[in-house]
């Protein structure tokens, strides 16, 4: 039993957390958010870093490293708010990685080095993840709306769900190919998201029905991720600001009511962070169950808006102002909690099974 | 004890609820859009419409140019307009202009006043600082006694309106060798003068607000409100003033309101499924809980009698309330209900996940939730200080 | 909209709070709490003062007064957490004077008096208010079970719900009655409960199938009424004694964390003090539905074992000591949540009508 | 970084269950409820057992007489011990006898360690007084040097298992003049001595607990712990023991379990109402989160790293939990929910209804929940005192 992260795994993280502070500011994330376009840049440096082939074997040029170290890469990346689609490609990675077969190791490759980017396209209409019309026909062709995409337009590929001949699967599909359109939305984020429609788009079936639950849960996990670091940057900002904003005389960080509005978020922050790496770590052999991602993201979807909410209780008026920092996760934070299931959603995936015994070891 | 509303108030209600029908076009909804609050043509006619009925003024005095009706009828006018978030007065009406009938000189009053009544004057209020939020008392803009006037120099932050308004009512330290609560006046500075620098800020929800800087800005004596350096007790009654109905039931209310329709017009199984129900029952319970609260403030006030702790309570409750009502109401919604307003598949225009993001404002705004409750333990308990 | 007692009511709140405070110490509670049984002194006594008829009409010696009326008298009974069968009474005092026809002005006068004591028998099994399989036979002989029956023993009579040849009732039958038997429950509240078993007992029809909603409306209205008394009482309690006892050097009143712990009470209490008002004054003139008597319920249910909880927090060791009178209003206050639907009840009820806008003026 | 248990823990953990299997019958926990948690002759015969498992000292250094096990072990022994409400020492095992070996002399040691080990000595603490709680410090019973020893008057509170133990550990101020966290002298008083008087107190919850009189109660000097006036960090050492496994959740996730094994059997309609599973499936979530901080406070300690706020967080989390379980089991049981242990008919013997009842005290217990958030902030944060 041993939740800290290793020698190597804290060495990625403050590579990456120091490379991010110090070359991207905040006003770039701004950048891109208010255009609502993917920072090419920053994924073409992540490639030279290395960083983008992290959980892919060593043998197309990834890093051999499991879903913990994934966690670590999308973690920080949401730590810093920036607007790629970190945890999108990392799930598409690893499930490509998985049902490898020899067709896969040039696209494999080609994520490692940025120039494919692929993400799953996987929610339709209503809010309902188990959902799915797409179809892809006998000759392989893709038929199917996909909404909420995350980046469709920043990357190469879509990893679709769809009913094929042989049933349910992940499918492959070009972002180019012609009868790919888009539609952006404008969501709680500000990161790019759309409708995607797909009209008789060529598909390769990349892996069956099994993988499609691999998807979600992993696809979730890595959500929940990105919460946990809206919420960490959320808590830290707060004691930033309390620390040194004086109201009556004293810091407000001095107030019994602050600190114990801090203390609150602080058991969101811990409880999460333990949380979320143990299902990584336990996702990564298998030990893990949809059942435990669900509940890991109902967890933390509804930690976020009471810890980003009490940051900002504590922050006044500068915590609303867009010049201050702490509103991209906020919003960042409340868009990946209604992602990938919603707290509602995730609750009644628990509700189906109760009468097993909680965990208490 | 009766419980129940008069038919007066309900016909008032009434009546108020015809003329928001009558003027909440789509057109009137759409300027609004586009100018983010502040008035436009249409906007500018709705506020005449809105003067001729007079309710501006209903619950005034008649000595002070009012009707002197019972200040329920501004409850039930605020939570009527609330509800379809009509735009109904702002602070240069219910702040301003009577600080400015009670307080200010007759030259004031026949300078402010009548602009005021016909529209032609607004008032951005000037009392938040970048160190002085919570704390009010702790301003630092001063003014220096010159001839004829003073000389303002400082900065304030949350102006709203300001670059929209002809005037800021500006609480400014007069007095620099006075007690922190002593030693403030309120000048009423035009925006036009030389010196005033007007900086938008964005906020998270989109609502604009506006830093203001004050560079030797000259206000001749007879713009500051008497008595000087008695500022504090304005500025404390002005604010009085707003609450008889300051924190409605009926804009959380909506929330409601808006999910379910959507709900049935787009999801009818999720507003089938029983957990779904019993959310919304659960907010149904928490809302009654609100306008109990709501209510029992309001009448407190249309007394006559003061509960600081009251409107306290009704105040943090409706605050806290609304971010509990938009973001479960977005969870349910899942994706839709993150879409924001600037997407034209938004539900109802994002109202729901724009009030989530509004929600910490009033958290905090018009004296945050902490301070709130110790004047509930203080004041109304009767709990050591 | 005038939410605040009359001078006439307000005068029957002082009276009664005067009397009980000088004529009841806690300790004669505590005697009667332990041997579970009424106190049959204080029934008489409250005879005498004219309390027992408040809301009976004056043709029987009543008081002519209203459901307010009753309610203040449930209230202040509470306040002091007497043992006797206020609520219980009130109920079937109301439900039969409101169904009166000649033969009921006997009782009626006997309830004034206080030497008849009905009091209603309805739960049965489960926790399930609609089960009713009581039956009463074409001779007017009453079969079945009900549980949890408040001073189901101190009782002259019991208002059964039961199912006759006209249907769906209320019928009267006499505790002495040879068939009627109890089993005494002993539940978190301290006060007299039982389980009652009706065999073949006469039993005489007041009131048809409309009159049993009514009665649960009433009940649980009052319930809800005891609530709020115990809900007040605890916050006093603990304003008191947060004032005088100090740590670290001052009262505890004067932290901020006590402080806003007493303003979360406060909040419960004066939200809850207008809605069971509220519900009184409507009930008196048919404007309350019975989702606005499980609204009430539902609110105050969930709230008393807050404001209770709070009230421990405040009192550290001090209030969970039996010697002191705190613990009163978290036993009796928890009970009355459960008794008459508990906030989960309640709300299954609210949620068959989500559809109607809500309330806001 | 690896989440997974090693087999040998789990091993133990079964072991452990294994014992408890054995021990757990009918006649104990009748016993149990008979004599409300005093040692009756089938506790003491399970103590005999537990003793002679070592496990009371598993994770003490070989050289203070222990095992020098992983803190880890003493985790699985509570949580598991706690799932079944079963007995494993108390605070004679997990406070007194450590700071004994600790702190005392010699021939403290030699007088006391043996006795404690073989059950023949019990002790009660006494550290609180009726107006020294949480603010321990200002503790009001003092010593006087007399010849020989100390003359102690003074009173304590919640000095529990008083009438059944053969001597209290009492907090004494032996300086009246130092300042407050000095002068505190630990003192060994047998319950016996002349002018101690033990006064029963009945809880809300039905646990017994005591006041303790002392009026000229003489203590020899060798009953006095080293060093004199130094008791305050032999005091605070002593709380740092009980804190691997101060907040477990496995008797939390009992109430659970237990509440769905009667809506099995004796409501399932209940079971199957998408609501009542909704909640459940929320009951899961919180169960987690609080194991997770459990957790991630027992690996700190047993790795003998000091991170008071994780002890905080563990104790705040589970001690509001039991709470929030315990009140909904009872709301979605109904009435049955209400019945009290002395009714045969309750579920579990009252146990989740008692659990209500004694949810309190965790959240003042052992330093209030308020005090434990500013250590969170302060120590763990960092924020300004």
């Amino acid at each position: 039993m041993n939740p800290d992260l290793s020698e190597t795994q804290s060495l990625l993280q403050t590579t990456m957390r120091q490379y991010l502070e110090t070359e991207i500011p905040f006003d770039r994330v701004r950048e891109h958010e208010e255009k609502r376009v993917a920072d090419a840049e920053l994924w073409k440096a992540m490639a030279g870093q290395g960083w983008l082939g992290i959980p892919l074997p060593e043998t197309v040029g990834g890093g051999g490293a499991g879903l913990v170290e994934a966690g670590i890469f999308v973690h920080e990346l949401a730590r810093r708010a920036v607007v790629v689609p970190g945890a999108e490609v990392m799930t598409a990675a690893v499930m490509l990685a998985r049902h490898a077969d020899g067709d896969e190791s040039e696209i494999l490759a080609a994520l490692v080095d940025g120039n494919a980017i692929v993400v799953p396209a996987h929610l339709e209409a209503a809010d309902d993840l188990e959902k799915v019309d797409a179809a892809v026909d006998a000759e392989g062709r893709l038929a199917g709306a996909k909404h909420y995409v995350d980046y469709a337009d920043f990357a190469t590929h879509h990893l679709v769900t769809a009913r094929g001949t042989e049933g349910l699967g992940l499918y492959l599909v070009e972002r180019s190919a012609p009868g790919v359109s888009t539609e952006a939305l404008r969501s709680t984020g500000r990161t790019p998201q759309a409708i995607v429609t797909y009209r008789d788009v060529p598909a390769r079936r990349v892996a069956g029905e099994a993988a499609v639950g691999q998807l979600i849960d992993l696809a979730r996990t890595f959500a929940s991720t990105q919460i946990l670091a809206c919420m960490e940057v959320s808590l830290e900002q707060t004691v930033a600001y309390t620390n040194v904003r004086v109201q009556f005389g004293q810091p407000l960080a001095a107030f019994q009511a602050v600190q114990h509005h801090a203390a609150n978020m602080c058991m969101h922050v811990e409880s999460s962070r333990f949380l979320v790496y143990e299902l990584l770590d336990a996702l990564e052999d298998g030990r893990a169950s949809s059942d435990d991602a669900a509940l890991v993201k109902a967890s933390l979807s509804r930690a976020v808006p009471e810890v980003t909410m009490l940051g900002h209780q504590l922050h006044g008026g500068q915590g609303l102002i867009e010049e201050n920092d702490l509103y991209f996760f906020t919003i960042r934070g409340k868009d990946r909690a209604l992602a990938w299931g919603s707290a509602e959603e995730c609750l009644a995936i628990l509700a189906r099974d109760v009468e097993t015994p909680p965990r208490w070891l | 004890m009766d419980y129940r509303w008069p038919d007066e108030y309900l016909a008032f209600r009434d009546e108020v609820e015809s003329f928001i029908h009558e003027w909440r076009t789509p057109e009137l909804l759409a300027e609004q859009r586009e100018l983010e609050g502040a008035p436009g043509p249409l906007s500018r006619k709705y506020y005449e419409a809105l003067q001729k009925k007079g309710w501006m003024r209903m619950c005034w005095a008649k000595e002070m140019g009012g009707d002197g009706r019972d200040p329920l009828y501004q409850f039930i006018l605020v939570e009527t307009m609330e509800y379809w978030r009509m735009p109904y007065g702002n602070l240069t009406f219910t702040s301003v202009a009577p600080s400015i009938a009670q307080y200010g000189t007759e030259g004031q009053k026949a300078a402010y006043l009548p602009g005021i009544w016909n529209g032609e004057l607004t008032f951005a209020i000037g009392y938040s600082e970048p160190n002085a939020g919570t704390d009010l008392a702790s301003l630092r803009t001063k003014g220096e006694k010159v001839d004829g006037g003073w000389k303002v120099n400082g900065q304030k932050i949350w102006t709203s309106l300001a670059a929209h308004s002809t005037h800021i009512w500006l609480a400014t330290r007069t007095d620099p060798d006075a007690k922190k609560h002593q030693g403030i006046s309120v000048l009423i500075v035009k925006t036009d003068s030389p010196g005033v620098t007007i900086r938008p800020l964005q906020t998270v929800s989109g609502l604009k607000t506006y830093e203001t800087f004050y560079d030797d800005v000259f206000v001749p004596d007879e713009d500051v409100l008497p008595p000087l350096h008695g500022g504090w007790s304005i500025i404390m009654h002005a604010l009085n003033h707003e609450r008889v109905g300051l924190s409605p039931t009926s804009n959380l209310a909506r929330n409601y309101d808006v999910l379910v329709e959507y709900l049935q017009k787009n999801a009818p199984h999720k507003l089938a499924d029983p957990v779904v129900r019993n959310r919304l029952a659960e907010l149904r319970v928490e809302l009654q809980r609100h306008r109990a609260l709501a209510i029992r403030n309001a009448v407190t006030i249309a007394r006559g009698a003061i509960k600081p702790g009251e409107a306290s309570m009704a105040k943090i409750s409706g605050s806290e309330l609304r971010y509990r009502i938009t973001t479960l109401a977005m969870d349910i919604a899942g994706r839709a209900g993150g879409l924001a307003r600037d997407d034209a598949r938004s539900i109802e225009g994002g109202l729901i996940q724009n009030n989530y993001l509004a929600s910490p404002i009033l958290r905090f705004g018009g004296g945050t939730n902490e301070v709130q409750r110790s004047i509930i333990a203080t004041r109304h308990l009767g709990m050591t200080r």
